[in-house]
Parts: C-alpha cells; structure tokens; sequence
C-alpha cells in the first residue's frame, strides 16, 4: 500500500510493504510500530531508532504530536491524492461556516447580534468554562446567522452556537 | 489543640493537607461536590461528605454546608487550601466564632490585606514601597476611574478589588479602550469571586513578579523562606515558577526577605503567607499584594529548603513556635514547578475536557508531583484547569531545567489535552534558560509557532511515518470490521432465506 | 569520553540510567527481549534494539548479541545496572576489548571480589575483619564442604560463590540437613548466576545487614556516603532498607566507613561499589562481600546525601575527578525504600503474574518511585518480582516511617498481587518503629497474621459490609444480563414464530 | 435483600434497603458505595467515613484487602445459609485434591512419585518463576497421583500439575 503524506507542505512518499518494513523514497526502513494499552499513543521503532507520539485524528488531517511538537499531517493513497487533485484543492470561501463550542461551558456574553457584518478575529462569544473566560472569534469575514444560544445558558461541546454566511 | 481537619477545598491542593494531616496524625474531613464523588481527597481523607451539585457557588463556596458538616464529623479545624474560601475575612471570623480553628491568618489580617487598597495604605505606612495606583478603592465607579486613570498613565492595569490569581484583570494602553474592558473585568470578577470592585494600578514595564514565602507563629516569629520567581505567566496567570529566582543576588534576597517580613508584621500576620513583588529592571521592587494563604507554587520553596509548609502550618495553628528561625533556613540548589493545565496549546490554550484513559507520571530522582487526577477520572468545565504540577529538584538551575525535560518527556496523559508541550518548548528556549525574561514573556516574546519553525526536516519525515502507519491500521481495522459485520448479519440473511423459502 | 550510552538491563534501573544519562545529554540505546517490547526502557531510550526471546539467557544474558548492537548503534559506553553481566569480568574485559567504556570498576577488582573467596582473602590481607569462613573456594565438592562444616560450626550459610541477592542461598542448621540442602542451594546457582559453586559461611546470630556506599575515581580518590541498614529480608532477599541505620552512631560510622574506603581500595576499586558488612549485637562489624556495581537501594543514599549516584558514576567513567570530597559529604535526614514486589504477602509471598490494569501511584512531598512499570504492561514470570521501589524521605526517622504509611496506603496496584500489604503491617509493628531488628525479623518474629489478629471489630465489619455490597452488585449485575440475553435472543424467537408460521 | 455475611467466624446480618442504605443489626446506615475506574477498587462512604478496599472473588469467599489487611468474607443470603447448614458444612474431606501451578513457570524438580504417600506440608514441585524457586506443598495428608508435568517443563498458570488422593 503506498501513501502520499503531507507535513508542512511538504510531500512524503510511504510505501507499506509488509508489517515489518516500509519504503520512503528509495529507502526501505524496518519498523517495529505498537499502540500502547490501546490507548492513541505509538510507539516507533525506525532502524533502532525509538519515538514514541500520541497520534489524535483530526477532521481532515492527523494530529501528530511528537517531542512536544505536533505536526498537522495529511495522509492520502494515490487515488484519494488524485481526486483531490482533480476537484480543484481548497476549501471553498464563501460556504456558511458553523462556530461550535470548543468545550462545555457558560455563555458570559455574545458581543454581536444577527445579520452583523463581522471580522476575521472579532469576537462572537464568550465562554465561561474552568473559571477562565474564553473569547471564541470569527475565522472569517461574513455575517452572523442563526445565533441559537442566550447569556447564561449552558453550553455541551461540540453544541452549534452559531453560524457565519 | 485539634486533632480532626476539615479540608474546604479540592484537587491537588485538597490532597496535599490530606497527606500533611496523615503524616502528623491528624484526622481528615473531605468535602465534595457531586462531580467529585471519586475525587482522589474524597477518597484518600477518613470521612468525606457531599456538599452539593457541581459548580463552585453550589459546593465548595457554601460556607454555610461546610459548618454543618464540621459539625456533624466533629473537626475542630479547617483548612481552606487555596482559593474558594481561602481569603474570606468572614470565613475566618466565622470559624472563630464556632470554635473551629481556621488554619490560616486572623480575620483581622485577612481584612487588611484582602481589600487591595488597605493592604497598600497598611503597607505604606510601615516604609514598604508599592505600585502607584488607586489605593483607597473599593467605592469607584467606571467615571471615577476613567477620571483618574490618566493621572497615574497608561500602560495600566485594571485588578479586581477581591482578586487573585489573574481573575478581573485587564491591562488598558489607552482611555479609548478602557470602558470596554472596564465592563469586562468586572464581569470576571463578580463571577469569581463574587465582587465586582475593580482598582486601577501603574504597569510596570519590563517587571518581574518575584514573591516571599512567609511564616509566623502566634509568639511574634516571622521569618521568609526565600523567594518564587513567577514571571513566566500568560493572561496573568503563572505557569511556571521557580526558586531561587535567576534574577536575585544575596544582597538584594536579604532587603527583600527583610520587606517582606515588615511587610507581614504591619498586620499581625500568623501562619504561611506570601509577599508578591514586582521587581523592574533597575532592581527597584514594589509590593503588589499578600496572599492570606499557602500558594500553589509552595513545593518549590519546599524542595529548596526542606521545610514541610504544609505540616508547618499545622504546627502554627495547633499553637507551637515555628521550628526554624531565619538562620536556619539554608537554600539548597534550585527547584522548578510546571503547572500542568488541560489546555490545548496548539489551540490558544482552550481548555479541554474529559475523561483521563490512561497517564504514566515521571517519577525518578528529584521528581516531585502534586496531582488530584488519575486514570478514569474525569476533568469537568467547573473547576480551574490545573490537573498536576510537576516540580523538579536540581544542584544548580541548569540540572534542574535538564531533569524537568526529561520528566515532560516522560509525562503522558491520555484523554485531555495538556499543555505539557508548551513547557517543553519553554525548557527549549534560550531566553529561558538564560534567565532572560519578564511578566510579558510569554505574552509578547514566546510562540509555539515560532518553535516549531526550528522544526527539522527529520522531525517532519517521523511525523509523516507516524501518521501513515495509524491510518494504515486503520484502515486495516475498519475492512476488519466489515468483514465481521458481513458475519454477524448472517443471522439475518438465514431470517431471509426463511422469508423466501416460505412465501 | 563517550556520548552513546547502551544500557544492558531491564526494568526501574535501565529506567533510572536512562534518566541519568538524558539528563547529562548523553544518548541511549536500550536493549529489549520479546516481553519487554513495551517496557518503559525500551519506550524512553533514543535507541532500542531486540536481543530475542524472554527468558534471561537467550536476551539479557546474551553479551555476544549486546556486543553486536553496541556496533550497529555505535555505543561507546556501556552501563550494566544490577544483576545479569554486571558483575562479570569477562564482560568488563570484553568491553575495553572493544574499546566500549565500561561504566563500572576494573576487570580485575570484579574478579577480585566477584569470587567471594577471592575477595574475603584480599581484605583480610587489607587488615579487615570477615565471616569465619570456607575461604579458598571454588573447586570444594559436596564431600569437601561437609568435611569442613563442624569446623565452622552450625548454625552456617551455604552461599554462591557467583552470588547475590540471596540466590543459591541456604541455611543449615545441622549436619544431616545439609547434603540436600547444598544441592539445592547448587540447583538455584546454577540457574541463576550459571555457576553452581558453593562456599560455606558462619552464621552470625542477630546480625544486622549493613551496608556502605563507596565512590572512586580514577585518580585514587575514594569516599563513602554513609550507610545503608538492609537488614530487613525473606529468603536472603532485602525488602526494605533505610539510611542512616538505627543502629549506627557517629563513632562506628566513621569506623566502618573507614574500613569500607580500605576494602575498596584493596582491589583499586573504581566507580560505585558497596560494601556489606554483617554486624552483631556487641557491634562486631565483619565484612561480607563487596557489591561491584549500582545497587537496588542505591536511592536512599541519594536522598540523605543530595548526590545523583548515577550520574556520579557516569562522571567517573568519563574520566572526570569524583565531584564531592569526604568533607562535603553531609547527611540530611532519613530515608526508607520499601521493594513493591510482584508477590503475594497472603499467599506464602507466591510470585504474581498478569497485566497492571489500574495503577495510581503515591506522590507529594518527600516521594520517590522508581519504577518500569505502568497500567497496560504485563508482568511476566521470567524475571524478578520487583516492580517498584517506594523511596520516602523525612527530616526523622519517625516521619520518614510516617510518609511511608501514607505513602503505601495510597498506592495502588491492580492486576497482579503485590506486598504492600506486608510493607504496611511490618511499618505498623513496634519492633521495626522501635529499630529494633536483625536479618532473622521478617522470617521469625513477624507475620501477617500475628499482626491480623489484632484486627478491631470494626474493621471486620467495615469488611463484611464491603464484600456484601459487592457481591450484592454482582447478583444485580448477573440479573440484568440474563435479562439483556433475553431480550437479544428475541430475533430468534421470531425466526421460531416464522418456522411454526409456515410449518 | 438480606445477607449474612462472616468474617472470621464472625456473622453479620445485613440487609440491603435502597441504593443509599443498608441495616445492619438494627443500625440504619447511608451507603455510598462505587467503584473506582471500572477496576475492583471500591470506595465506600459508610455515614460520612470513607473506605478503599479491593475486593477479589476467591474460589468460595471474597477477600477484602483493607487497609493493609485481608479478610476472607463468605456472603450468603438466607437461602444459601440454610442450604449449606443443612448440608453440613465443611468440605468433605478424603475428596480429591488437584495442585495447580499458582503462576506460570519452570519446573525445576518433583521431590515425589506418583503412588508416594505424603503429608501435609511436604513439597510436591519446586517451580521456578520470577528468578525464585517456589515450593508448592501439599495442602494435607494423602497419596499423590497422576503427576502431569515433567522436570524441565513450563507450565501455564491454573495447570493441573498432579493430584492427591
């Protein structure tokens, strides 16, 4: 199985070949790779060489966190790299992008109001959760839509808070 | 003298007293709220009771409960940790009143360092220098302080009369701005603390935040055990602190230590205490505040000085002299404590919740932790976001920055996210480990970003490996359950075959 | 001077050198057998090879295969730790050989004192006193050491001469006794050290086991750090020790230490060694043997005397002069260990294997755990029983036992049987709180049931309680999945109501 | 639900209420009572003391480890009671003993034959595990029989090693 892995924009080319070894480039490299108590954190043994990462799956891409750096990695196989290749590439601006709540928590205050032309970076809402107060902010241009929560409401995670047009 | 302590308060630091009180034999009273049932000091204490639903307003801030409950265990002392009820002048009076010993200071010191303003009047009486500010607070409004405001001059920061801790703080460049954020540290501070008060105090640019560890005995015994250095914050919040502070020479320890102690004495203070200095580049130092109560950071002065604070304090309450005079607290090497938070730092160090799966601690020489967490327990949005702090001991500040890389190396906690690889890359950076930095480091001259910038090819080229190696065995283990899925449906096709076989 | 270290061990103390060498900047390269794929060590090295299958003799013991990763990883140094080659002086030899510094003593001083005849020949030499004993041993048949016994006279130990840790060790106390108990004693050498030479050795009655720690360098400078009491044992195995001893004053501790210094430097010693001295009632002190290598209890020594022992004997290796003199060697306090072993303290000690599922360990003040284990690991039965060592350090003996107390209580442990339990009662026992012991306590004067008896009432009944509510559970739990089954088993009925439908 | 529950030869009768409280005797006491990350830890709050205590499901009797000390506790509720008293208690001796290997390991010698007669207390295998050599006893007087295993061979934890008539 061969897969086109990209870090940093940069594009890594990872044969499997068996459950011992893989190819990258044109080097063949013996691997000894475990889950420890099946948890998500690997342990890598390259040519005798050993790391050891916690590897989370994000929406898209992998979260790759490895000596106190994490790396965003996508992982493709040939077909998947194609297709992607073929629609074009990139999220399309413009598509209504929908703020969730990052953790559960209270709502403090929502500094905006529907039909609000807003900023990139402004902020749409306040959420109080470990007796921190944290600004959740627009990642985008657009107008607010839809907001579905009030002050002093509850929130769960993941909960949509409100929507960017 | 009491023999049976009631911990009003939770986490580490509730599980700290527990291990005090048990090494000196003292029985010990938990309180809990309903999401800290299986709590490490609900578990760990000889009785425990509930207070009530999990946020704070409902559980660990109702005085109230946690009289019934003294009363009904029979604990003639309580000790109140820090936060919560830690710094309440009313708190401590009640005890009193109710012939339970409050392990802390007197109402009366509480009082006259808990309204920011008095302390700075107190404390500028007895020749200790402070921060220019709005000293006589606590009646302001937003137009009083915006009409003071540009006489003490911008930079300025807006602090929360009954604060602590970073909570209702705002730092203003300009009038312009100043309203908004006006509004919102009362916000903060009404919700922390119950006090909407806020007071105005000049910025002092480039400074360090460097404290004293003080203790005193009802006999007039005050002494300081050295300082903390906590200038590595971020949203005037220490992350890291450490002791000795890289700044500080013998001479200026001593004038400090010295302050320090007349600082606490101006107000009959008893017990553990910290003065908290701002120190500017010219070495000037100012008082900022005293906190009423034993600090998160303590275990560094701990591991410095091999004084046990918490039992000490114990003793102070239980009306014993300190066991040490100034001469002999010795400093020896240098001490480092990281505060683990679950916070994502890759994501402006939003705080995460969870259950913890599954978590290996560094251990090893000179390897200290105080945690309330462990595998199967759950970290809620209710409470502060600190899970662990990972303190480390060195002959010199160099081995102990090495030691406490390789511990966050070794940490491992599944389930939440922490923010463990900011302090690597904290231990990574020159500016750190030259000592070179202020209360705006983090802020103003620290990224993750920047680090990962350093990042090398072969780093990347792992990362990739890594990744493709999950994703392949993931994909290996979805065709798998397929496959099974096909199997286990047979049952139902055989339904099937019946179906047609009969129709 | 080197800067790959491959560390030729297992488990807590291939953990500890690793930490050691991590913390100095020196590469590692762990070496694994097939059970120990996911072992801490082989986790936390920067390199990690496979030696090959489980049992010791086809991995650990393996020096042709360690030799051969050294080369492939380009390790210039090689640390032993404890047990399997590390006090082989064909090993050592190999290594300078091969121009891999070996991070231990000489060749020679390992011959010197690896043949305990050998050894108790030249201190004797060196003017130190020593267990009248089968001096020149190594070729003594069965016949011979019988012949020779009544000389010695009874009670007597058959020992190894290979030995260590109380393997190939017996205790006969007659003539007729002692023909099956050589060959048992020769079975167990055998298989443990691959010699199975034997050598007689009075028994000194109510002895203690104590213990001095020695640093040499290679430029002639030798100290000690004081004493370890190790007198706590089962079978000849330590399972807990302390320093300072209880037993020891200032006087006999300089004496001792002395004559340590001079043993040492009988045989030119180099690096960390200890010296084992028995000690009678009338304070007699005899020399046993010298441990040429790091030592399990080495910690205890690390936390009176603040020295990193090693990275201390890292240093050495590298060529670098000892960093301490005798002088600055101060004693600060005492610490306890206590071996967590893999053993069940109800069940006649019997070894316990399985996977840790659940584990929580004590922390906070005062707390040292070394250990390689963690929850998800499996306990094999191809090496030692120990898990864990549990280090506390208090500024008293008394408050050391204390912390200990709290310590063991808060430790848990689930998936395999532990001794916890026997740590907790021998704490509890006046015998040990008072110091007063020798080698014969644990096996003679202590039980887990003599201490059981003692048991209150209520506790019984906090017992019966707790077993009934869990049984309870069970009853209710086993009910509902009759009921789950029930209901599951529904498609099948219907399957039943299709086939008597169209019947 | 009521039970009866001995300790140490010592009965306790205690019923099951509700969820929060049991009687025992004739006192009505508040339970709260879980176990700790799904493992057979139990943290009990018996009218505000609190307990952690493993409890184990042995052959016949719980054991309950508790502060550093095992119980053997037998759990019956009246049924059972009745049945065992009627029954006449106490295992029928004369019945078959099987010797189990308690761990895995390496057998290093068999001091016996089959046919031998033995006494309580006398080696029947020396078991080597962990690097120490076990000796495995006979729990009573008797005949050994059928001996499973030979020296030098490796056994799985729960083998039937022999048995004693």
């Amino acid at each position: 199985m061969k897969y086109i892995t990209t870090v940093n924009g940069k594009e890594f080319e990872i044969e499997i070949v068996d459950e011992r070894h893989i190819r990258i480039g044109d080097r063949l490299l013996t691997v000894d790779f475990e889950s420890v108590s099946g948890q998500p954190v690997f342990s890598l043994i390259l040519d005798g060489k050993s790391f050891e990462s916690f590897v989370y799956q994000g929406d898209e891409d992998w979260e790759v966190l490895l000596r106190g750096r994490q790396f965003q990695v996508r992982v493709e196989d040939e077909r998947e790299k194609r297709l992607r290749a073929a629609a074009g590439g990139g999220v399309a601006e413009g598509c209504e992008f929908h703020l969730k709540a990052p953790m559960p928590g209270l709502v403090v205050a929502i500094p905006v109001i529907e039909g609000q032309t807003v900023k990139k970076g402004q902020v749409l809402l306040i959420l109080e959760s470990m007796k921190m107060q944290n600004e959740l902010k627009a990642p985008r241009d657009g107008v607010v839509e839809r907001i579905r929560v009030k002050t002093g409401e509850s929130v769960e995670q993941k909960q949509t808070i409100l929507s960017i047009l | 003298m009491f023999n049976k302590v009631l911990i009003a308060n939770r986490g580490e630091i509730a599980v700290r007293i527990i291990r005090a009180c048990r090494e000196l034999g003292i029985d010990t009273v938990a309180v809990f709220s309903e999401a800290d049932r299986n709590a490490l000091h609900t578990r760990y204490a000889d009785e425990a009771y509930l207070l009530g639903p999990a946020p704070s307003r409902e559980s660990y801030l109702r005085a109230d409960k946690i009289f019934e409950v003294a009363k009904k265990s029979g604990a003639d002392a309580i000790h109140p940790g820090y936060g919560f009820l830690a710094e309440r002048e009313d708190f401590s009076a009640k005890c009193d009143e109710l012939g339970i010993k409050f392990i802390g200071p007197k109402p009366s010191s509480i009082a006259a360092m808990g309204d920011k303003g008095k302390a700075r009047a107190t404390v500028i009486k007895a020749g200790v220098p402070v921060v220019p500010g709005t000293e006589d607070v606590g009646n302001m409004t937003d137009d009083d302080l915006l009409r003071v405001a540009p006489k003490i001059g911008f930079p300025l920061l807006i602090k929360a009369t009954a604060g602590g801790g970073g909570k209702g703080m705002r730092e203003v460049r300009n009038i312009e701005e100043m309203p908004t954020l006006l509004q919102s540290a009362r916000r903060e501070a009404e919700s922390a603390f119950g006090d909407g008060n806020v007071y105005l105090e000049k910025l002092v640019e480039g400074a360090r935040h460097i404290e004293f560890q003080i203790m005193a005995d009802a006999h007039g015994n005050v002494i300081h055990l050295g300082e903390r250095e906590c200038s590595i914050q971020r949203r005037h919040q220490k992350l890291v602190e450490e002791s000795p502070s890289p700044f500080l020479d013998e001479e200026l320890r001593t004038k400090m230590g010295n302050v320090a102690v007349k600082a606490a004495q101006a107000v009959d203070y008893i017990n553990a205490g910290t003065i908290e200095f701002l120190v500017d580049k010219d070495r000037n130092f100012y008082f900022l505040e005293m906190n009423t109560r034993l600090q998160v950071e303590h275990p560094i002065t701990e591991m410095v000085t091999g004084v046990d604070i918490v039992a000490e304090q114990i003793r102070i309450a239980r009306g014993r002299q300190l066991s040490y005079t100034q001469d002999q607290i010795q400093f020896n090497g240098h001490a480092i404590e990281c505060r683990v938070n679950a916070e994502d730092p890759f994501s402006n160090f939003m705080p995460s919740t969870g259950r913890i799966t599954h978590s290996i601690l560094p251990t090893g020489p000179g390897v200290r932790i105080d945690t309330g967490v462990y595998p199967g327990f759950e970290i809620t949005p209710y409470y502060d976001p600190m899970i662990a702090k990972l303190i480390v001991w060195g002959e010199t500040r160099a081995q102990a920055i090495l030691r406490m890389r390789r511990a966050l190396e070794e940490y491992r906690i599944v389930g939440v996210r922490t923010n463990i690889p900011f302090h690597q890359t904290l231990m990574d950076s020159h500016r750190f480990m030259g000592g070179q930095f202020d209360t705006r480091f983090v802020e103003e001259r620290f990224s993750m970003e920047s680090a990962a910038e350093k990042v090398d090819e072969a780093q990347a080229e792992i990362a990739a490996i890594l990744a493709t190696l999950v994703a392949h065995k993931e994909t290996e283990r979805s065709t798998h359950i397929v496959r099974r899925n096909e199997r286990d449906a047979s049952n139902w096709k055989w339904v099937g075959r019946w179906e047609r076989m009969h129709r």
